[in-house]
């Protein structure tokens, strides 16, 4: 097992990763900008190194700075968290270069799956559906009407060049895509100086489904489940739940089925979540995050693993504890991210906390670097709390998340709380019935 | 204390560290709060963790609902002697229904005079007042509960 | 379902009952002192009404004061908590006379169970063992001595009148029971005015172990398994685990078994503790707790059962939801009671709470109703928080425990968490070979 | 009272323990207060959260061990100007080994003047001073790592 670990990130997830070292037995170091010099992450660890001054780039993502912290505290692995250099395929190579262990995949499949067409390419060579579309570009509408006939209508016309949701048209039959085809090229040629456009299969009502996967360095990959991620504004995640309430147990084992063997087949090693979407019946790969993520804490609630150190026995060499068939999934967890922004507004909310209450009780978890007197930089994101329940079923876990936040008291800057109780109390939030359009829904209500 | 030197305290007050400051000279008085913490300085003040603080939690949810007295009363400033409920229970002015209250407001009464009743258990407690004086105001609502500690009366002592 | 339900009590048991009820949809009433004005029990609370001076004995064990409170909030029901009149069997009846339903066993089973003799007689009666003795006093010492023929040295010798300690020896042979009778004897007259003495098996290493019953209303009785409570000072429990790490599981079999035989006996209603002394292979019942214990938590985490609202869902009348051979048990959880006192003399330390940092993360539980700026109060018993871990076995329950330890701050106040430290990293807590004597030697050596 | 007295009596306040001061005189009365906050006015002051309160937490742990020479740097006063280094490494006050120091105490040194070298991932960084004048404190030991921002030089300006 490693001895001391090198934490390349701050926040929560740091010290969420160190809590997880301390209760192994292994050292930590802390890592951070002039900002963060009275961070709970720089407090809790063992050491702590100045990196940089507040902007990232010149501090959590200062790769020389980072290994050259490593270097002279003598670690012997490091952990990127999520976010900055976690999915950094240089990164990742340069630890390996220093003899550091980085917690996560190798630089190759960091490479393979963090580009989209490849992990794309690896998914259909596997087996493992996709959204279907015309493969490339379109030399005429011509070629766009035959493309649609193995895959039908609703579908969406893209510009190849595009990107942020500009340069994109949905169309439903052969009238409506004739009459686009030429506009998105137009606007495609005006906005990014390049006319290309290709189509894939447009999702009426999509469900956002991860799926988390587990492998060891010995080839055994298994996967814990899934994870219910549609309520997001702007493809950022606001509320996330395990498991879905919203899938049936039939076709969540296949699309799991299908996440381990994706994971198997580029033989994996590391915590991975493959990420779907869904219109419950059918299910398309979309991408591979080779990290942990914000919500592996519902996981954690409901199978009683911790998904941290998990990832440190497989970086250390070991085998998995568990197999598929011993992971058991318990109950209902929901997790609620804290921002310091406007709740309406999302403008961000920096500032000192001049007063905190944290929710606490049975079934109730926070993970927070929340502490008052704390000052919430202007320079990082924006989470500031992540509020976990876990309930013997949904219906106790969604009481049990409504009575907590009605304890969460955050004072000095404005937090989403009171945007997560307008959601828990929605109608479509207590049915289960949401999709990734639905906070459009609830944010326009408002 | 002109509007110039009131700008000047506020000014020092908002660079200190300080979460009140309460002036008082020549008949004036100023209180100066800042942070969330404090709300008010009175033995009812709401503890820190609850306050929504300068900006506001918007849908947070008022974390007590007093019974509605309670309320209303603390918003009263007492300046005269306060006879205050000894027991939870529920205040009445009159023996019956039907009788005319033990008191009313200008009355004169004596120490030992009954003031009022406070049901609690079914058993009807005796409230006396424990000075000579005019009864300058009546408190609470006859028929209402009434809280342990909770002022009833207030006397101008004679 | 009740609509609407008293707390008669305070601190963080309050508040565990009001998260109990919000996450039930029932509506909460909370009862203070003066002197708890500005407590968080009262802050969440739907409703809140003072009902004396800081005085226990004028406030929170004022049963006229808390009856009026009830009258004039129209509650349908009473929660006691522990403590206070949690088992005060006048209390219950008055409650039942008024129309309230206490949140407990009837007053006629409070008062069966309360008094140590009689439920000494209900344990015989059902078959369960009691600490063999000479059931009652002993008028020569030759009876002493036939006495112990049954049962054995080592024996200890007891004033009938003694308690807290005084007026006891311990024996083990008939030559110091010779010596030693005639001597307790006259210290039992000088001491409490009464000479009379009697004897009982003395074991010499007792573990203290409790079993959690639960039993409806219908009839049904089941168990949710032990808590293992032998660290202790001076009767006082310092911290609490489940399962026990000392007792094999065919013996915690047959005791739970007792347990369950004898709630149905007396036709129990409500959840209910049995406690039990134990040299490991033999097991004798003490005495009965007819209230939610303090320690509760550690089987709610070890089951996932929420105990107090099991224990409304019963006084509503409902039947339980589980069968004895539903419950499950997963992992390992251990309770640490952190008081506001002198980690090593003991002596109280009331006072304001001027910094506090809450440890989180996965599997850590805080019950407590400190808050910055909370002012910690002379009157009452000296509990400010609970901290609960749950880990997947004791291994990683006792790591997560010292992990979370050094992450709780409380300053303002003296508090026992350096003791506390001092228990976890103690060797006798690490091999789970503790005994009610342990706290002794620990301290001892400090 | 006037406000000059005011922010006196504030000094005191802030950098006293208490957390009310009233204070009564020749008819005027002032009130300050401070939340439990606020803990220190300076930017190195530890967070609330974990500092030990007036009483202390004899056996809490010292929840930061940072590497050595920041702690010991922290005590010291510079008066100076002082060269600060730009980049976490290691120090090193000559190029090799054998060689003697670029600087020592009392050399007057020129702007653009190596006066050290910072190893960051096995490259040698040389550190020049940004102005003229005399070194009067080295604050690093040969060999030791620094980390970002952390002072290397004191240096008198000419």
């Amino acid at each position: 097992m490693f001895k001391k670990i090198l934490i390349a990130n701050r926040g929560e997830i740091a010290i969420r990763i160190i809590r997880a070292c301390k209760e192994l037995g292994i050292g930590t170091v802390a890592v951070h900008s002039t900002a963060d010099e009275n961070s709970l992450h720089v407090r809790f660890a063992d050491e702590s190194v100045c990196i940089g001054p507040p902007e990232s780039s010149k501090s959590y993502l200062n790769i020389p700075a980072i290994i050259s912290a490593a270097e002279i505290t003598g670690v012997d692995a490091l952990h990127p968290g999520y976010g900055f250099l976690a999915e950094n395929a240089n990164f990742a190579e340069i630890c390996a270069s220093c003899k550091i262990k980085f917690l996560g995949p190798s630089a190759e499949q960091i490479r393979q799956m963090g580009d989209k067409a490849s992990a794309r390419e690896l998914a259909k060579k596997a087996g493992v559906p996709v959204i279907p579309g015309s493969d490339g570009k379109l030399a005429s509408v011509d070629e766009g009407i035959e493309a649609v006939k193995a895959i039908g209508y609703p579908v969406i016309i893209k510009a190849t060049a595009g990107g942020g949701g500009r340069g994109m048209r949905v169309v439903r039959s052969d009238v409506e895509l004739r009459s686009a085809f030429e506009m998105v090229r137009s606007e495609a040629a005006a906005a990014f100086g390049d006319p290309d456009v290709y189509i894939e299969k447009f999702i009426e009502n999509p469900k956002h489904i991860e799926v988390q996967v587990m492998a060891d360095s010995h080839g055994n990959v298994i996967h814990l489940g899934e994870r219910e991620c549609s309520m997001q504004r702007r493809h950022q995640k606001l509320v996330e739940e395990a498991p879905s309430p919203f899938m049936d147990r039939k076709t969540m084992a296949i699309i799991a089925g299908h996440a381990v063997s994706l994971a198997s087949a580029i033989g994996y090693e590391s915590l991975g979540t493959l990420e779907f979407l869904s219109d419950g019946k059918n299910f398309y790969f979309i991408e591979m995050n080779t990290r942990i993520q914000v919500e592996h804490t519902v996981t954690e609630e409901i199978t009683g693993l911790d998904l941290v150190k998990e990832q440190i026995r497989i970086a250390a060499g070991e085998r998995l504890r568990i197999r598929q068939e011993d992971v058991t999934f318990l109950g209902h967890s929901i997790e609620c991210r804290v921002n310091a922004e406007d709740p309406f507004k999302f403008t961000p909310s920096p500032g000192r906390i001049t007063g905190l209450n944290i929710p606490g009780g049975p079934g109730v978890r926070v993970d927070t670097a929340l502490y008052n007197d704390a000052v919430i930089q202007p320079y990082y994101e924006s989470l500031v709390a992540k509020l976990i329940v876990h309930g013997i079923d949904r219906e106790e876990a969604l009481a049990k998340m409504i009575r907590a936040l009605s304890e969460f008291h955050i004072a000095g800057i404005k937090t989403t709380i009171p945007l997560l109780v307008k959601i828990m109390e929605s109608e479509e939030f207590k049915t289960g019935n949401y999709f990734t359009n639905t906070m459009d829904r609830i944010i326009a209500e408002i | 204390m002109d509007i110039g030197e009131i700008k000047k305290l506020i000014k020092l007050f908002e660079s200190s560290a300080l979460s009140e400051l309460e002036l008082e000279q020549e008949g004036h008085r100023i209180l100066l709060r800042q942070g969330a913490v404090i709300h008010s300085a009175g033995a009812y003040a709401p503890p820190a963790v609850v306050s929504d603080g300068p900006i506001g939690q918007e849908s947070a949810p008022a974390p007590t609902a007093n019974p509605a007295p309670k309320t209303a009363v603390e918003e009263i400033k007492l300046t005269g002697h306060v006879i205050p409920s000894p027991m939870v229970g529920t205040f009445f002015r009159a023996p019956s229904p039907t009788s005319p209250p033990y008191v009313d407001v200008g009355d004169h009464v004596r120490k030992g005079q009954v003031l009022c009743l406070v049901e609690a258990m079914k058993l009807m407690n005796e409230i006396e007042s424990d000075i000579d004086g005019k009864i300058t105001r009546i408190l609470q609502e006859n028929g209402k509960p009434v809280e342990y500690g909770q002022p009833l009366f207030e006397i101008s002592p004679a």
